[in-house]
C-alpha cells in the first residue's frame, strides 16, 4: 500500500511545519501554528479532503520525521539539493525562499571573504549551513543551533556577529525588533521551497504537483505568497 | 509459666521408632571453606538436644540447614522421612510448616503488632481464619507469659520479652521439632532466665528440641543428650552427665575449662 | 520498511565526534573542579556562615534543583544578554554545569560535614588551628569520604547532563551525533554510537572518580 | 503574528506545563510499574535476570535521557512501529525512570535484615507472602522518601522532551521565545514555573526524609 | 615509659611567682541555666590540680572556658597574665598554643596518620618544616610508648594507645598548661593504666596539669591541690590528703562515700 491511499483511508494527512520560522511558520498567541508553510499545507489537505495533523519540526529533525514516516508530508521551508534528494523526493517548488547574510549596520560587510573570523549563528541542517560553506572562507566561526528559535535568539542577543537565514525570516525579525540594528547584507542563495515525499511515493508526489500546479494557474500561490512574504511568488521551478 | 498447649506433635508411641530427623554424611561448604565436613545424626521424637561448641564450629550452620536456610552439597537429610528437597518450593514449605526456628536477634516483624506476628504465618500459610488464629495466639502468648502484650509492637517490648514472641511465634505453626540458636546471647543476664524457662516447659512437654547454646549449666538440666561440635564435626556425644562429667576428648576437656575464665 | 543500518557513514566523521567527546569530557572536568569548589564554599557557608550568607546560598541551591537543566542553560544564555551579559556558549555552558553541581554538592558536602563529631572540631580548635584550617584539614576530608559515592554519581549524572549544552551549539558529543545526522539523514546510528561513546565515558569515569577521590581527597 | 502580552505569555506557558505535569506523571506511573517489575525479576529471577536488570540500571544511568529520547523517537520508528512524540517521550522517560527507581528501591529492601527473611522464611511463608506481609511493608515505609524526592527529578527530566518537538514547558517557552523575542522574561518565566512546581514536591521529601529518619533514631 | 622530653614549658624561677592561670569571678550559663556561679582560682606553674565532683557540677565547663571553646558571661581570665579575649580570633589562637586540651574521646582525626595527626598542628600553626615536625613527633609518639604506629591509622589502634596519641598530639604544641578531662573514662578498665602512667610523667617533670578524674587514687597521689566542684562553685578545695582525708562539707563526704558504692 502506498502513502496516498493511506492518506485516503485514514482521512487525514500528516504534515510537518516549522513553528521557529516566522513567516512561514511561526505560533500565534494561542500557540496555534500560522504562516505560509501553514497554509500550504491546510491547502494540500483541503484539496485531498481530509483531515490534517500538524507536526511542528524543526530543521535538524524534518528529514528523518519524513524517512521515519512520523509525517507523510514535509512542508517546512525546504530547499532541494543534491543530497537531499538521495534520501527523499521533491515536489515542484511552491514559495520563494532567498537566503541571506544579515549583520549590523554598522559592519562591513560587501563579499563573502568579509566573513573571515566572524561568528555566524546557523542553523544546523538547514540550507544556509551547507550553501555557506561553499562560499564562505573556511575560517568562519559557524555557531550552529538546533533550532531557527534558537539561531535568531542567538543573533538578536548579540552572541553571534552575523546572521544567515530567510529573507523573510530575518525581515519578519527586525520588523519586529527595531532595537536590533542589523540589515540585509549579502545574498546566499536563491533556493525556493519544495514539498519534501518520502522515498518512492511517486503517487502522493504526483498529486502535490498537481495540487501546486493548479494553485499557480488559479492565483492561489501568488495571493499566500502576497501575504506572508509581500510580493508574489514569482517564477517557480517545477 | 507453663501453662496449657494442646500438643499435636506428640504421636503414638508406635511411631517413636523412627527418628524425627536424620542426617547422614552432610557436608557443607561456603565456597572453599568446608564448614560442615560429614554429620550423622539421628534425632528421636521428643529428644532434646544441646549442641556446644567453639566460635565457628559450624553449629549454626548445622541448624540451618535442617530448616533448609542453607543449602548443603552432599549428604542426606530427612525430616519425618521426608527428604530435604531444596529444588522444590512446595516441599520446602511443608518442611518448613514442621521445623521452627528460633534465633539469637529475635526478628520480630517490627511493623506488626505482637498478635499479628503469631498470627501471620497460621493465616497465610495454614489458611487459618483470624478469630481461629487470634485465639490460638493469645493461647500462645498466655503460655509465654505475655499474654497483655498482644496489641503491643515489637520494640515496646524488653528483649527477653521479644525472645518469648518469637517463641510463641514458632509454636503457632505447631512444629514437630524446634531449634534454637543461642537464642539468650543478645539478652541482658537478668533476662536470660525468663526465656529459659519457657524453653524448659516446652522440653518437658515433650517437644523435640535442637539447641546451640553458652548456658552450660541449662544445658546440663534440661538436655537428653549433648552434641560437641568441633571444626564441623560431631567431634563427641552423649547425655550430659557424661560429656560434661568426663569429658574424652581434649579438645572437649579445653572447651569445657575455658567457659570457666 | 526495510531497515538498513549503516554506521561505517557516521563513523566517518571521527574527526567530528572525537572533537565533541574531547567538549564533553572538558565541559566535565571543569565542571567537576569548579562546581566541587563552589560547593564546598557553599557548604562552608550553609552550615558556619552568617545567616544572611546562608539563605543566599539556600536560595541558589533550591532554584538550581529545582528546575530543569536545559531551561537554566537557556536563560544563561538566551536570558542574560537581555540584562547585558553577554557569553559564549562554551562559557555559557560551564557556568551552567559549574553552578548545576555546585548546588548539587552543597548538599552532598554538606551531609559529610554535618555528620562530623563536634569533638574533632573541638579537637582541632584546642590544637590553635584557624578556623580555615580546622574545615579544611579536619572537617573536610572525612566528609567528603563519606559522601564520595553520592558525589561520583552526581558527578556522572552532570557529565550527561552535558548532552544538552549541544542545544546552544557548545560543540560536545551530543551536538556532534546531530550535526552528522543533519548531513547525511543516518539520525538512528549517529545517536546509536553517540550513545554507546556516552555509556563508556561514564563507566570509565566512574573508575577514574573512585581512584582519584582517596588518592587526591581523603588518604587512605 | 500579534504581540504577546506578559499575560498571553504567562497563559501559554501555564496551558503547556499541563502537558510536563501530564507527562510527568506517565513516567512516574510507568516508571513505577516497570521498576517494580525490574525489582521483582532481580529479587527472584536468578542470576541472569539480576545481572540483565543490572545492566539495564546501569545502561540508562549511564547514558543521557537526551540520546535516549533521541533513539526512542527515531529509533523505533525504523522499525517501522509509528510512534508520536507523546509514545516516544513517555517510553524513554518510563525507562529512564523505572531504571532509577528500581535502584532506588533495590537498595530499600537489602537494607532490611537478613533476620526478617530467614524468620518469615522460616515459618514456611512463600517468597510472595514474605514480600507483601513482611519486607514491603517494611521497605516502603524507608521508600517513600527518596521516591517522592525523585520525582523532582522526573519533572524535570521531562524538559527534554523539548528537542523531540514535544510541546511542554520547557519547548513553549522556546517557541514563545521566539515569537516575542524576549528570553529574558520567558525563560525566567519558565524557570519559576518549574519552581514552583518541584520546590514543594522536594520540601515534602525533605520533611519525609526528617520524619523517617527520626523515626529510626 | 617516661622518656626524655626537651621541656620548653618549664622557665626560669622568676617566673613562678605569677600564676600561669588565674580566674577571678567567673560565671557561665547556658541560658537561664547558670552553670558556674563564680569561680576564683589561682594556678601556679608546675602545679597539678584535680578537679572532681558530681556528674553536671561544672567540671567540664570550667575546663572549656579556660581554653576558650565556651564563652563565659562575668569575670576574667588570665593565662600567662595575657586576659582571654573571645572577641579576637588572634589571640585565642594565641591562647591556644598555651593551653592544650586532651578529651574523654580521644578526637583523633580519623583520615590521617598518627604520626600526621601528631605533626598537623606544629606545622599548620607553629609553620614548622615537616623535617621537624616529624621528627618531633617520632620522639613524643616514643615518649608516649608508641614509636612504632607512626603509621598506623588511628582506628587499628585500642582506646588506650589512641588517647596516649591524643596526648602526644597535644604535647606537640609545647603548651604551658595541659586540660585533661576524664582522659580515661572511655578506656576499658585494663587500659586506664598506661594512660594514667603517661600523664603521671608529665606532671613528674613539671608540666602544669589541670585535670578533671574520676580516679580517685590516682588524684590523691599524682596531684599538688584537689577541687571539689559542686553545683557551679569551688566547694572545697585543698591538698589531697587533707580533703580525702578530713573533708569538711557534708557534700563533699556525701560524694566521697558515694563512690564507694
Ligand atoms: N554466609 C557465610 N558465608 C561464608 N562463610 C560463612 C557464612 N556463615 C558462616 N560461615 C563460616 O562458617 C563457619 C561456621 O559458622 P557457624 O556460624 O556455623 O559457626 P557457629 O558454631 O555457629 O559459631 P558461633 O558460636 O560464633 O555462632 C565459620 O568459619 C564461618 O566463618
Ligand atoms: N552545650 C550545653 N548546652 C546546655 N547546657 C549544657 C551544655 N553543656 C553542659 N550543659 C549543662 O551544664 C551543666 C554542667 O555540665 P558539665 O559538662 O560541665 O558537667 P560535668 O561536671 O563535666 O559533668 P560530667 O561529670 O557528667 O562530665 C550541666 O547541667 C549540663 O546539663
Ligand atoms: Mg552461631
Ligand atoms: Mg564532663
Amino acid at each position: 500500500q502506498n502513502a496516498l491511499d493511506n492518506v485516503l483511508k485514514a482521512k487525514t494527512i500528516k504534515i510537518a511545519v516549522p513553528t521557529d520560522y516566522p513567516p512561514y511558520g511561526s505560533v500565534d498567541k494561542n500557540m496555534k501554528p500560522q504562516g505560509l508553510d501553514v497554509e500550504m499545507a491546510e491547502l494540500i489537505a483541503t484539496k485531498l479532503g481530509v483531515k490534517i495533523e500538524l507536526v511542528p519540526v524543526t530543521s535538524a529533525n524534518r528529514i528523518p520525521y519524513l524517512q521515519t514516516r512520523k509525517a507523510d508530508l514535509v512542508i517546512s521551508t525546504l530547499g532541494k539539493n543534491p543530497e537531499r534528494e538521495k534520501v527523499i523526493e521533491f515536489s515542484s517548488a511552491y514559495a520563494p525562499f532567498f537566503q541571506a547574510v544579515y549583520a549590523a549596520k554598522s559592519m562591513k560587510l560587501t563579499a563573502f571573504s568579509d566573513m573571515a573570523g566572524k561568528t555566524v549563528a546557523v542553523t544546523r541542517g538547514a540550507m544556509e549551513d551547507q550553501e555557506l560553506n561553499k562560499v564562505a572562507p573556511a575560517n568562519v566561526d559557524y555557531r550552529r543551533f538546533e533550532d531557527n528559535n534558537a539561531t535568531i535568539a542567538a543573533f538578536v542577543a548579540g552572541q553571534t556577529q552575523t546572521l544567515a537565514t530567510s529573507a523573510a525570516v530575518a525581515g519578519d525579525m527586525l520588523a519586529k525588533n527595531p532595537k536590533v540594528s542589523a540589515e540585509f547584507k549579502l545574498l546566499l542563495k536563491d533556493s525556493p521551497c519544495f514539498v519534501g515525499v518520502a522515498k518512492g511515493e511517486t503517487a502522493l508526489k504526483t498529486k502535490v504537483n498537481e495540487i501546486i500546479a493548479a494553485a499557480k494557474k488559479d492565483g492561489t500561490l501568488d495571493a499566500m505568497s502576497k501575504k506572508w512574504l509581500g510580493k508574489a511568488a514569482g517564477d517557480l521551478p517545477v | 509459666m507453663a501453662a496449657v498447649l494442646d500438643q499435636p506433635q506428640t504421636e503414638p508411641a508406635s511411631t517413636f521408632a523412627a527418628p524425627i530427623v536424620r542426617i547422614t554424611a552432610l557436608r557443607k561448604s561456603y565456597g572453599t571453606n568446608e564448614v560442615l565436613k560429614g554429620i550423622d545424626l539421628d534425632v528421636k521424637r521428643g529428644e532434646v538436644i544441646a549442641i556446644i561448641g567453639k566460635s565457628g564450629s559450624g553449629k549454626s550452620t548445622l541448624l540451618r540447614c535442617i530448616n533448609g536456610l542453607e543449602v548443603f552439597q552432599e549428604g542426606s537429610l530427612t525430616v519425618d522421612s521426608k527428604p530435604l528437597l531444596h529444588e522444590s518450593a512446595m516441599a520446602m514449605r511443608e518442611l518448613r510448616q514442621r521445623v521452627g526456628m528460633i534465633f539469637q536477634s529475635f526478628n520480630l516483624f517490627p511493623h506488626l503488632t505482637v498478635g499479628k506476628n503469631v498470627m501471620l504465618a497460621p493465616t497465610l500459610v495454614k489458611k487459618r481464619g483470624s478469630m481461629e488464629a487470634a485465639s490460638q495466639a493469645r493461647k500462645l502468648l498466655d503460655r509465654v507469659g505475655l499474654a497483655e502484650k498482644f496489641d503491643a509492637m515489637p520494640d515496646q517490648l524488653s528483649g527477653g520479652q521479644q525472645q518469648r514472641v518469637a517463641i510463641a511465634r514458632a509454636l503457632a505453626m505447631e512444629p514437630a521439632v524446634l531449634l534454637c540458636d543461642e537464642i539468650t546471647s543478645a539478652l541482658d543476664p537478668e533476662l536470660v532466665g525468663e526465656v529459659l524457662r519457657v524453653v524448659e516447659s516446652l522440653a518437658d512437654e515433650g517437644m523435640t528440641l535442637l539447641m546451640v547454646t553458652h548456658e552450660m549449666s541449662f544445658a546440663r538440666k534440661v538436655s537428653d543428650r549433648v552434641i560437641f561440635m568441633h571444626q564441623g564435626r560431631v567431634h563427641e556425644m552423649g547425655p550430659p552427665a557424661e560429656l560434661f562429667g568426663n569429658p574424652q576428648t581434649a579438645e572437649l576437656k579445653q572447651f569445657l575449662s575455658s567457659l570457666h575464665d | 520498511m526495510n531497515i538498513e543500518f549503516d554506521f561505517g557513514a557516521v563513523l566517518a566523521e571521527w574527526p567530528l565526534l572525537l572533537r565533541g567527546v574531547a567538549w564533553t569530557i572538558g565541559l566535565t572536568a571543569i565542571g567537576t573542579v569548579l562546581g566541587m569548589i563552589v560547593g564546598t564554599l557553599c557548604a562552608w557557608a550553609r552550615s558556619g556562615g552568617p545567616a544572611w550568607l546562608r539563605a543566599i546560598v539556600g536560595t541558589y541551591v533550591e532554584l538550581i534543583r529545582n528546575t530543569p537543566f536545559i531551561v537554566q542553560l537557556f536563560f544563561i544564555f538566551f536570558g542574560l544578554p537581555a540584562a547585558g551579559v553577554k557569553l559564549s556558549p562554551e562559557v555559557a555552558s560551564v557556568i551552567a554545569m559549574v553552578m548545576n553541581l555546585g548546588a548539587y554538592s552543597t548538599e552532598i558536602i554538606r551531609a559529610g560535614i554535618e555528620a562530623t563529631p563536634k569533638g574533632q572540631i573541638e579537637a582541632a580548635v584546642s590544637l590553635a588551628l584557624s578556623k580555615s584550617q580546622v574545615f579544611l584539614r579536619v572537617v573536610l576530608p572525612p566528609a567528603l569520604k563519606k559522601v564520595w559515592p553520592s558525589m561520583v554519581s552526581q558527578i556522572i549524572i552532570v557529565m550527561l547532563g552535558s548532552a544538552v549544552c549541544g542545544q546552544i551549539s557548545t560543540e560536545e558529543l551530543s551536538y556532534a551525533a546531530n550535526l552528522i545526522q543533519s548531513r547525511n539523514f543516518r539520525a538512528f546510528e549517529a545517536f546509536i554510537i553517540a550513545t554507546l561513546i556516552y555509556l563508556a565515558l561514564s563507566v570509565a569515569l566512574r573508575r577514574l572518580l573512585n581512584w582519584a577521590g582517596p588518592k587526591f581527597f581523603f588518604g587512605r | 503574528m500579534s504581540d504577546f502580552s506578559l499575560w498571553d505569555i504567562l497563559r501559554n506557558l501555564l496551558m503547556a506545563l499541563r502537558w510536563t505535569v501530564v507527562l510527568s506523571l506517565i513516567a512516574f506511573v510507568g516508571g513505577g510499574i516497570v521498576g517494580g517489575l525490574l525489582l521483582f525479576l532481580r529479587l527472584r529471577g536468578g542470576k541472569i535476570a539480576g545481572k540483565a536488570v543490572g545492566l539495564y540500571v546501569q545502561l540508562f544511568q549511564g547514558t543521557p535521557l537526551l540520546m535516549q529520547l533521541f533513539l526512542a523517537y527515531f529509533g523505533i520508528a525504523l522499525f517501522g512501529i509509528d510512534v508520536s512524540a507523546w509514545t516516544a517521550a513517555s517510553v524513554a522517560l518510563t525507562l529512564y525512570t523505572s531504571a532509577f527507581l528500581t535502584e532506588i528501591w533495590r537498595g530499600c529492601v537489602a537494607s532490611i535484615p537478613k533476620g526478617q527473611w530467614e524468620a518469615s522464611g522460616s515459618l514456611a511463608l512463600s517468597f510472595g507472602e514474605q514480600m507483601r506481609h513482611v519486607i514491603l511493608p517494611q521497605a516502603v515505609k524507608i521508600a517513600i522518601a527518596p521516591t517522592v524526592g525523585f520525582l523532582v527529578q522526573v519533572i524535570k527530566g521531562t524538559a527534554l522532551a523539548s528537542v523531540i518537538g514535544f510541546v511542554e514547558l520547557t519547548k513553549a517557552g522556546s517557541m514563545i521565545s521566539n515569537a516575542t523575542f524576549q528570553p529574558f522574561v520567558v525563560f525566567s518565566c519558565v524557570a519559576l514555573l518549574y519552581f514552583v512546581l518541584c520546590f514543594p514536591v522536594s520540601l515534602y521529601a525533605k520533611n519525609l526524609e526528617r520524619k523517617t529518619h527520626g523515626r529510626r533514631a
